[in-house]
């Protein structure tokens, strides 16, 4: 097993017709991912590499099982097509497009945890967005619905990664992989400022997994997400974690690349984020390859 | 973007906020005619894109006339944090004892995924002090995105805030400044101080305004606005590359990689090293030649750098790519400091090869970042020494 | 008993300062309604006609019992002074304001609807909204909150209404009341295009209430609340419902005074009106008096 | 407030609608003008508030500029619908085989709350003849007010409408219209038809838009748009007031009650009895002798008026007061046609005495509204019948 995703999931590629889209389509594919459909609106009815394309999420979702959505749509248009497939009933739903307007994001996320309140107490499966600005999720050997390079995550492990930042992901990953622990499933939140699923979404996800025996949180300064990840291991998580948080030397003020990434008076500083993670008993790697040390620690290894 | 305050305040006011009159001027004679047209005290006020002005003594009450232009030419041309001042705004000013400070702004908040409204009774001191201070007297309230801040929630923050005057009006100010912050994608809106005559009627007197990058597509007349002049060199020259560049303070060691998170990662290893980051520079995925070519350019420029940490990890860069970028910086003489560099990625004998051919001290790969952030640290400080 | 409103049922006045807001406090006192408090913003820490006024619905409701609101503010101000009540979580509110623009109402009214939704599915007691442009509701004999005469609802009968116009929810009421039968609630939903409760919401509520015998709908041309009511009727009721529809005669294309009650199209007209309530066996008046006719005849008096 | 197609296409334009170009014009001459600087075939369109100006011949092609010189003569002081054309839209001619005709709308639906939107592929008729003769060649869809429409479900509604052309422009123009509905509360808006060019863009030729009365406060800039020349005298004489009327074709009795229901109802109640009401009126709650004499003195203005019936009912309202006003008239000579009125308020008495002092055959009560009503038709009918 593992979580989100695995050999089963049936992907499409919103925007697969562009540059970005097929490329990573065929990435994807390579990886050994089910993807069913793209949609690029105006080109419904084309092919592409033997995929059909459609116009809408509805069409394609009328045509083919749909449990995942991966979008490649340029940022003015990002947030709408996220919409489309929420409101289209695909209940995972991956924004990879960097640059989305922050007013957008918040908009579209506020609408999408309406619409999976929605369908949840309706029994249905609810409605999940990854991103955007992230590099998606990963069941390794499973299924990839994401931009991550496919030869870190080959082989399936029993650690679990969560991270804010893309190459640390796959930093980490390759780490996990070299020191023969491996990841079960990576999923990159993204580094905007309103991302549609936190470190605290996906935390109970990996503690209800049974083939994940520990998680690795990787943060980075601005906001309290890592404090609300600390806040949610310390009430509810029996699995041990093990925490790394970029940025420490930053000054304030100053946004880091990610828009989400700075230190805005006493909020999103490193200080903070540490005490929360020593309140809830996450040991915090100083440096990437001391994560491996404290993994194996946790583990007793 | 930053706006500046005249900015912030022309904005404000094409959404029907009560703003306090001014007028931008270049000189001191500019201050005295508009101080002349105004006909009573003034206030001149340095326009640059830093906090701390009035600390730093850009902010000059100005009773008379002469006085105004006297402040005038103590302000134009002072250096604030790094910037010079070319532009002042001269407001009129307000008899503050007639009336109270208050605080209102909004910022993006990752925490509520939306806007935060805050608004305190405590205005006319920096937000951040009274955050630290006394965070109660902070009234914080979440904006829907959608609906945007309604009269009434307004007006409920006001009353919990504790705010004294015309309840409507104060309300009607906050929803217009929520509107502003909506519709032109703010990441920040303050006003500060909010003051309230002894009629109740508000008036902003000072705010600051920052723009999401990301949303400047539709906001395209607000483009005109952008200062490069204002803006650190380095970080214009980043910006047409479209890397993400931040100059930091008191650093020596230059730092690109490619990944914010990476880079951030960089920064730390650096500092860990016993050396200081002197910038932050993302150079984005997919690392060829040229695009390390333009940022090792880049951050040679900067005289604080006396060696460079490159830090590039990814599955698809090519090693000799990020060492074909560094030699052809060499070869055309601008690289004249030690590059230090980690590269995790495919063909690294073939970079080897390349760097043992150039053969110059200058270039050096390590095979992880630690090694690679010391050699750095290590002659960024040495050089140092030596001067 | 009676449904909605009762003797117990606690009323604050949103606008009571203004003209209409302090009149029809009075008469709604008069008529026996448990007024406890007025709202107007910036009047805070007043008192009228020894009632306490307050800057907010949110510090009304921390000081009083409060069961339904009524709002006499003027049109531009009308929807966020509903909203307000609604997230104040007022189960019961009542515009009567006249003028207030469409696109107010529609986003109003889709918000009632979604808080109502969701106070509901948490076991909260919804909220409703009445009107606007509506003379709000009575249950003879105990509480008024609106602003009809008081003299043709003083004595408890056994008939429910339910009316989209002001007056002709007098008349029906003075003939019911003439003709010894009287009303035990009446509900004025309004002549706007976009109310906040329509005839099939308040059917339900007649159904199931023992005081009630009969109902008489009073509806207009323009729109297709009537064919509703006649879809619910049809298909959920069990005791007799009379109609009468006003406009017959009017034009099509031409707004009859209440904005709506318009025929466009073929959508609205007094045709499909009577077709519907003629297949869910609803008698309709072809006159006022004859309102009271079918009464007596569908009760067998 | 109903828009001129000039007007409406002007407000479309300033949300981004590709609209076909054209120009308002008073005279031949100017028609010519304008012809001659389009340098090809033109549209010559009357600009009244009332529809199938085409049936009556008030849309022409014009293939020169004679001939749009001719046209406009034709069209300019024509008679539609009792409506004196005094302005035409000259717009460039488009080669309709070249392309196809659409059709989209949003407007109020009370059914759903809020607008819906709907798309034809059988565009360039009136929809409601569609809306006839095959429905189901409509597409319809609830528009969020909050939202407004979403790019994604105008292109959905696109594709089931069946419309070929570029999905995304044509996705694109709708949502623009939607925003325009919403932004300047529209009660209709529509764009019919909504020419597809052979590369598949989008171009408004025809719009009909009317605004939300009730929401004009929040559009004053649209106030000055407002023709009272083409309207009805009388209705401006009743805006005025402040009373909601409306006049009706080939009526004989005015109607004039407190309430739209009541009115709508006197209406009927006029036709049970053998006439035809000439208006609708309704003068509002609380009747005072002023509101019933401008009520009365407006009516009696109207020469299709040969009797005119009073309902009023009202707690509160008192029959003298009814009286008072519809004497006051008689006294003023403006009364000439016979009153028959049914007060249901306090005070019958006394309005009983007063009338009989005046004692003229022109004014009556009645105990009941079919009473009245009935006499008001005989008079009238009988007036009628004696011309």
């Amino acid at each position: 097993m593992s979580i989100l995703v695995n050999k089963d999931t049936h992907v499409i590629v919103v925007g697969m017709t562009g540059r970005e889209g097929a490329n990573h389509t065929k990435a994807m594919r390579e990886f050994g991912t089910q993807v069913v459909a793209g949609v690029t609106p105006g080109k419904g009815g084309q092919t592409h590499e033997g995929l059909p394309i459609y116009n809408s999420v509805a069409e394609a979702k009328a045509n083919h099982p749909v449990d995942a959505s991966i979008i490649f749509v340029p940022p003015a248009g990002a947030a709408d097509a996220v919409l489309e497939s929420a409101h289209a009933g695909v209940p995972l739903v991956i924004l990879i497009t960097e640059g989305v307007p922050t007013v957008d994001m918040m908009k579209a996320v506020q609408e999408v945890n309406r619409l999976n309140q929605e369908s949840l107490s309706q029994g249905g499966k609810g409605v999940r967005l990854i991103g955007g600005n992230c590099p998606g999720l990963i069941s390794s050997g499973e299924c990839k619905i994401g931009i991550m390079p496919n030869s870190i995550y080959a082989e399936k492990g029993r650690i679990g990664l969560i991270s804010r930042s893309g190459t640390l992901t796959y930093e980490a990953g390759k780490l996990l992989q070299l020191a023969g622990l491996g990841t079960s499933t990576t999923v990159g939140i993204g580094g905007d400022p309103v991302i549609g699923t936190t470190f605290a979404d996906v935390l109970p996800l990996f503690e209800a997994d049974p083939d994940t025996d520990a998680i690795v949180v990787i943060g980075e300064i601005g906001g309290a997400d890592e404090e609300a990840a600390a806040e949610y291991i310390k009430n509810n998580m029996k699995k041990p974690v093990v925490a790394f948080i970029s940025g420490r030397s930053a000054p304030a003020g100053k946004r880091m690349g990610h828009a989400g990434a700075i230190i805005m008076g006493n909020i999103g500083t490193p200080e903070s984020k540490l005490a929360a993670f020593k309140d809830a008993n996450v040991p915090v790697a100083d440096t990437m390859p001391e994560i491996i040390e404290l993994v194996k620690k946790v583990l007793n290894k | 973007m930053k706006l500046h305050e005249y900015q912030g305040k022309e904005l404000l006011r094409q959404f029907g906020v009560n703003v306090q009159d001014g007028k931008v001027a270049y000189t001191p004679d500019e201050v005295r005619t508009i101080a002349r047209e105004y006909g009573q005290p003034v206030v001149v006020k340095a326009q640059v894109h830093v906090g701390g002005r009035g600390k730093a003594g850009g902010v000059r009450f100005s009773p008379t006339i002469d006085k105004a232009h006297e402040n005038a030419e103590k302000i134009l041309g002072m250096d604030i944090k790094g910037l010079t001042v070319n532009k002042v705004l001269v407001t009129k000013a307000v008899d503050i004892d007639a009336g109270v400070e208050y605080y209102v702004g909004m910022i993006v908040d990752r925490n509520v995924q939306s806007f935060t409204l805050m608004a305190s009774a405590e205005g006319g001191v920096e937000i951040e002090e009274v955050a630290a201070a006394t965070p109660e007297k902070i009234i914080r309230h979440r904006v829907d995105p959608v609906t945007g801040l309604r009269p009434y929630e307004a007006r409920e923050v006001a009353i919990k805030a504790g705010f004294k005057g015309n309840l409507n009006k104060i309300a009607d100010m906050m929803v217009k400044m929520s509107k502003a912050a909506l519709e032109r994608d703010a990441v920040l809106v303050e006003i500060n101080p909010l003051f309230i005559d002894a009629d109740g009627t508000p008036l902003a007197l000072d705010t600051k305004f920052e723009i999401d990058d990301n949303a400047m597509y539709r906001h395209k007349d607000l483009l005109s606005w952008r200062e490069t002049e204002a803006e650190h060199p380095l970080e214009i020259e980043a910006a047409k590359y479209g890397f993400a560049y931040v100059k930091l303070d008191d650093g020596n060691v230059g730092v690109l990689g490619n990944g914010a998170g990476i880079v951030m990662t960089s920064l730390d290893v650096v500092n860990r090293a016993g050396a200081k980051p002197a910038n932050f520079l993302d150079i984005g995925g997919g690392a060829k030649a040229e695009i390390v070519y333009n940022a090792v350019k880049l951050v040679s420029k900067d005289s604080d750098v006396k060696a460079i940490f490159i830090n590039i990890f990814g599955g698809i860069t090519r090693a000799d790519e990020v060492a074909k970028g560094v030699i052809q910086a060499l070869n055309e003489g601008i690289l004249t400091k030690p590059v230090r560099m980690r590269i995790a990625g495919t063909a690294e004998t073939e970079a080897k090869a390349l760097l043992a051919e150039v053969n110059s001290p200058l270039i050096q790969m390590y095979p992880d970042m630690f090694q690679a952030a010391e050699a750095a640290a290590q002659d960024a400080n040495n050089a140092g020494e030596k001067k």
